[in-house]
C-alpha cells in the first residue's frame, strides 16, 4: 500500500446521455492529500466517486492511477479494486454478514490472500477504524455509528491506495465525527489517500487539503481557502460559505487576526485572537 | 436491541464461544432422548437438563426462555387435547387411557422443545449455518440463508417502523383500516427487500464479490471436557431413563 | 400453527423428512443454478427469503378481535414459483424454529411438507387455474393465497391425524377431529391472509 | 388546530426496567415555542419523541397535553394521536403508497372525514411544505430531502398541535435545511407547535426558543444560550459548544460585541460586529 495518484479527465457520467449527471467533470487526488468533494444533495458527488471506484463506467472520459488509465474489463476492474475502494454511504448497502469480523474478510478473501494474511487484515482494518472491541457482536446490534465504520473497515482490510468515502460523517453525532476523523488520519499514516464527499462546509474547511465542488455537472478544485471563499461559485453549487471563513476575514478587515491563512474551526480561530482587549496585531 | 429474544439472548450467552459442533451434539443428543425414552422419567430428565444448563452456566435469561416456551406450549396443549378427545357414539369423550397418552405427548414434546431452545438461546443462526455446508448442503443454499439471517433484521426494522408510522397516523385504528395498512405495510417490505438486494449487490461489486459470499469462519475450538460431559450426561439420561421407565 | 419439537413420533418425523426432501433438493438444485449463472442472485434469493419470514411476522386482526399471523405460503409461491418457496420456505421454517421457538428440528419435515410444499404448490396452483378461467390477477392472488393458506393447515392435520388416530374411530375419525381444531378455525384467518395477499398486490402493481 | 403545551413528567422509559433508557425525565414543551431535543446519538431523544407521541408506553410517569393526562387505552390514544404527530428520521419507513398524494391522504382518510376535506387538507399539508409539484410523482423517485418533507406533510395532514420531528435536517444539504426551516416557520403560523431533536447544536442555537439536553437518561431543559453555553453539561451529553457561542463570548470580552443576547449565527454575528477597526461599542 503506497499513496497513488487517482484522477478522472473529461468525465461523462450518467444513465442518459443526453442529460448526463456529470459532463466533463475533471478531478485530481493528489497522492497523500485529503480531499474533500463537496455539492448539494442530487448534485452528482456520488456518481462521481462510484465512477472513480470503477463501479460505474464513464459514457466518455478516463479514469487513471498515476496515469494508468482504468479498463473497465474483469482483470482491469480487479486491480482497480485492489488501490481504489469506495464506502457507500448508508452502511447496510455493503454490510451482508451478521458477523462484523467475517463481513471485514470478505474482500480480502476475494482477494485470493492466504487465511492467516485475511485474519491480519481483518485485525488491523478494525483496530485502525477503533471497532476491533465490536469484531464479535453481530452487525445487527450495532448503532449506525459503528455499522458505518464497520463498513469502512471492510474497505481498508482491502488496503487501498486510495479510500472514496460517501459522506462518511452523515448523521453522525459531534464525537462520533470526532471519532471517524481520527481513523482516517490513521489511515493516512498507514498510506491511504482519502477523499471524502460531504455537503458540510465547515467541515470540509477544517479537515480537507483540498476541496472539489460538484457544481453545473463539472467540478472546480482547489485550496480549501480559495474555493470555500468564492461566493459566486457557493451560490451556484447551492453550498453555504463556512462560517469561520465569513467571520474570520470581517475580523481581519478589523485587524484581530494576523496575516497568513485565516483560521479553519473555532479553536484555532479563538487561538488566533488577541488575549485582551485593544490589543489588535 | 434487534428485537428478537431469542436471538439477542444467543449473542450473548455464556456459551457463545463455545463450539457449535459441540452445542449440536448436546442437544441434538437431548432431542434424541426426548423422543426416543419413555415419557417418564426420560421428557422429564431432558426438559430438566435443558432448562438447567440454559438459565445456569449458559446464563440465558429466564425471562426469555420462558416467554419462548410458551409459543409450542400453546401448540402442544391444543393439539395433545384434540388428540385425546374421542369421537364415537355421537359425541365427544375422553379416550380410555386421555391423562395418561395426553401426558406423555405433552411431555416429550415439552422436551424436544426445550432442548432445541437450548441450541436456539446459546447459538446464533450465523454459527449454525457453516455446520449446514458440512452436512452436505451446497454452498450456494447457505449463502442465500446467510443473506437471509442478515436482511430479516433490516426488514424487521422497517416493518416496525412502517407499522408505527401508520398506527400514528389511524391506520389500524378499525379493522377495515388495519387490513389496508398491512397490505400497504407487506408491499412496502417487499419494494424494501427488493430495493435493498440491488443496493446490497452493488455495494459487494465493489468488494470483489466474483462468486460467492465466502467469508472467513470463526474459530471456535471443541472443547473435549464438555464433550466428554455430554456424552456422560447424555449415558446417565439413557440410563435412568431405561431402568427407571 | 407449526407443529411443535416432540410431538410427532419419531418414525413419522423421519418419514416426512423423507417426504420433503426432494422437493427441497429439487429446490436447491435450482437456487445453485441460478447461483451459478447469475451470483447475483444470492441477494435476490436471500432478501425473498428474508421478505417470507417478515411477510409471516406481519399482525392480521381478526373479527373476532384476536389477530393471526399469515403463513405466507400463497404469496410466496405466486411471487417466487413454487420449487423456489420449497426451499426457501424451508430455509425460514428453520429459522422460526431457532429464532421464535415456532416448529422444531425433528418436526422441520413435516412443516416443510405443509408450509413449503403442499401450501405453495397448491396455493400456485389455485392461482393458474383462476387466471386460466379468465379471472384478474387480483382474483387470482385472492384464491391462491386463500388456498394455500388452506391447504397448509389441513396437510397439518392430516400429519397430526396419522400420528394420533382416535382411540374409536381410527384415522378417519382423528381427521375429522383435527381439521375441525387446525382448519376449519383457520377459515377466516385464510380468508384474510387472501385478503392480504390482494392488498399487497395491489399496492404493488400501483408502484 | 390551536397550540397546546405538551408535557411529560416522571418518564421511565425501556424495554427492560433494569436499564431504562430514560428515568426520571420531564419536559414541557410550552405552547408555540420552538423547541430543540439535542442528544448525541444513542442517548435518548427518539425513544423521548416516541414516548411523548404515544407510541412507546412509559413505564412510569406521565404525559399531558394541556395538562391532562395521555391514556394508553385504544381511545385515548386515538385523541392524542389527533393532537400530537412524530416524524421518524427515515422518511423511507413512512412513505408507503404508490404517490405522494395518497401518502399524505392516508391519516385524513383513516380520520373519516370526507373526501372533499381530505382534498383539501392534502392539498394544504403538501402546499406548507412546499412540494405541492411533487403530488403526483411516485414516493420512491423522490430525491431524500423531498422524501423527508412529503413525511412531515402526511403528519402536518393529521392537523396535529404539537409537531414532533426527530432529526428532519439530517442528511440534508444546506439549502434543503433552509427549506426546511421556512416550512416549519409556515407550520407555525398554522398554529402547530415544532420540536425537533438534533445533534446539531449550531442549528439549535439559532432555531430555537428553547432547548432540552437528553443526558444521562434525563433531561435538561432551558434557555438555548444557559444551557448551550454551559460546557459541563455540553460535555457529559458528549456535545460540543456551538461555535458562535464561543467566539461571541470571545469578542464580546474583547468589547467588540454589544451587550445583551449573544448573536445565533453567522450573519447576526457579523451585523453586531462593528464596521471599522478600533471602534468597538
Amino acid at each position: 500500500m503506497s499513496h497513488r495518484t487517482l484522477a478522472g479527465t473529461g468525465l461523462v457520467v450518467g444513465y442518459d446521455r443526453a442529460r448526463p449527471v456529470l459532463d466533463g467533470a475533471a478531478l485530481t487526488v493528489p497522492a497523500g492529500r485529503r480531499l474533500a468533494v463537496l455539492g448539494a444533495n442530487g448534485s452528482g458527488k456520488t456518481t462521481l466517486l462510484r465512477c472513480l471506484s470503477g463501479a460505474l463506467r464513464p459514457l466518455a472520459g478516463t479514469v487513471t492511477v498515476d496515469g494508468v488509465p482504468l479498463r473497465h474489463s474483469r482483470a482491469g476492474l480487479r486491480a482497480h479494486r485492489q488501490e481504489v475502494q469506495l464506502v457507500l454511504q448508508d452502511p447496510d448497502d455493503q454490510l451482508f454478514s451478521a458477523s462484523v469480523a467475517q463481513d471485514v474478510s470478505f474482500g480480502p478473501l476475494n482477494l485470493g490472500l492466504p487465511e492467516e494474511t485475511v485474519r491480519a487484515r481483518v485485525a488491523e482494518a478494525l483496530a485502525l477504524l477503533a471497532v476491533d472491541h465490536l469484531a464479535a457482536r453481530p452487525t445487527h446490534q450495532l448503532s449506525y455509528g459503528e455499522r458505518k465504520r464497520v463498513a469502512i473497515a471492510g474497505a481498508v482490510a482491502m488496503r487501498p491506495c486510495v479510500l472514496l468515502l460517501d459522506e462518511p460523517t452523515a448523521g453522525l453525532d459531534p464525537s462520533a465525527v470526532a471519532e471517524t476523523l481520527a481513523a482516517l488520519a490513521r489511515l493516512e499514516e498507514h498510506d491511504s489517500t482519502v477523499v471524502m464527499s460531504t455537503h458540510d462546509v465547515d467541515l470540509a474547511l477544517r479537515w480537507a487539503d483540498e476541496v472539489a465542488v460538484v457544481v453545473d455537472r463539472a467540478v472546480v478544485q482547489g485550496a480549501p481557502l480559495d474555493v470555500l471563499g468564492d461566493d459566486v461559485l457557493l451560490a451556484r453549487a447551492r453550498l453555504e460559505r463556512p462560517w469561520a471563513l465569513a467571520v474570520g476575514a470581517r475580523l481581519r478587515e478589523l485587524g484581530l487576526l494576523p496575516g497568513g491563512t485565516l483560521p479553519r474551526d473555532a479553536a484555532s480561530l479563538l487561538a488566533a485572537l488577541p488575549d485582551r482587549p485593544g490589543v489588535p496585531t | 436491541m434487534s428485537g428478537l429474544a431469542i436471538d439477542d439472548a444467543a449473542w450473548s450467552s455464556a456459551w457463545r464461544r463455545r463450539s457449535p459442533a459441540d452445542k449440536l451434539v448436546l442437544c441434538l443428543g437431548l432431542v434424541v432422548c426426548a423422543l426416543a425414552l419413555p415419557a417418564w422419567p426420560g421428557s422429564g430428565l431432558v426438559a430438566l437438563t435443558a432448562t438447567v444448563l440454559a438459565l445456569g452456566p449458559a446464563r440465558v435469561p429466564p425471562r426469555t426462555f420462558g416467554r419462548a416456551v410458551r409459543w409450542p406450549l400453546a401448540f402442544i396443549g391444543v393439539g395433545a387435547l384434540t388428540a385425546v378427545v374421542q369421537v364415537g357414539g355421537g359425541g365427544l369423550g375422553w379416550a380410555p387411557d386421555a391423562a395418561a397418552r395426553a401426558g406423555s405427548l405433552t411431555a416429550h414434546a415439552v422436551a424436544g422443545s426445550t432442548a432445541v431452545l437450548l441450541l436456539a438461546t446459546t447459538t446464533p443462526v450465523s454459527d449454525l449455518l457453516p455446520a449446514l455446508r458440512r452436512l452436505g448442503v451446497p454452498a450456494a443454499v447457505v449463502e442465500v440463508a446467510s443473506v437471509v439471517y442478515r436482511l430479516l433484521f433490516v426488514l424487521l426494522d422497517s416493518l416496525r417502523t412502517i407499522r408505527e408510522a401508520q398506527t400514528a397516523r389511524m391506520g389500524h385504528s378499525s379493522v377495515r383500516r388495519s387490513y389496508r395498512s398491512s397490505g400497504a405495510l407487506a408491499a412496502a417490505v417487499l419494494v424494501r427487500s427488493w430495493d435493498r438486494a440491488r443496493r446490497l449487490q452493488e455495494g459487494l461489486a465493489g468488494r470483489g464479490m466474483d462468486t460467492g459470499l465466502r467469508v472467513l469462519p470463526e474459530v471456535l475450538p471443541s472443547s473435549r471436557a464438555f464433550l466428554a460431559a455430554t456424552l456422560v450426561g447424555l449415558g446417565a439420561i439413557v440410563t435412568a431413563g431405561t431402568v427407571l421407565a | 400453527m407449526h407443529i411443535a419439537e416432540g410431538f410427532l413420533p419419531p418414525a413419522h418425523a423421519i418419514g416426512w423428512t423423507v417426504a420433503a426432501a426432494p422437493f427441497v433438493v429439487h429446490g436447491a438444485r435450482a437456487v445453485v443454478r441460478e447461483v451459478r449463472e447469475n451470483p447475483e442472485s444470492t441477494l435476490l434469493l436471500g432478501a425473498a427469503g428474508a421478505f417470507t419470514f417478515v411477510l409471516s411476522a406481519i399482525k392480521l386482526p381478526s373479527v373476532t378481535g384476536s389477530s393471526s399471523h399469515p403463513t405466507g405460503t400463497g404469496a410466496g409461491a405466486i411471487l417466487f414459483r413454487p420449487p423456489v418457496m420449497a426451499l426457501l420456505g424451508t430455509v425460514v421454517l428453520l429459522f422460526q424454529a431457532l429464532l421464535l421457538a415456532h416448529g422444531g428440528l425433528t418436526t422441520l419435515g413435516a412443516n416443510a411438507v405443509a408450509f413449503a410444499v403442499v401450501g405453495p404448490w397448491t396455493g400456485y396452483g389455485a392461482y393458474r387455474l383462476t387466471r386460466a378461467l379468465g379471472a384478474g390477477l387480483l382474483p387470482g392472488v385472492f384464491v391462491g393465497t386463500v388456498v394455500a393458506d388452506l391447504a397448509t393447515y389441513v396437510t397439518t392435520s392430516l400429519q397430526l391425524a396419522l400420528a394420533f388416530p382416535d382411540a374409536s374411530g381410527g384415522i378417519p375419525a382423528a381427521v375429522a377431529k383435527f381439521l375441525g381444531v387446525f382448519a376449519l378455525t383457520q377459515i377466516p384467518l385464510a380468508i384474510g391472509e387472501g385478503l392480504l395477499g390482494v392488498l399487497l398486490f395491489r399496492a404493488l402493481t400501483a408502484n
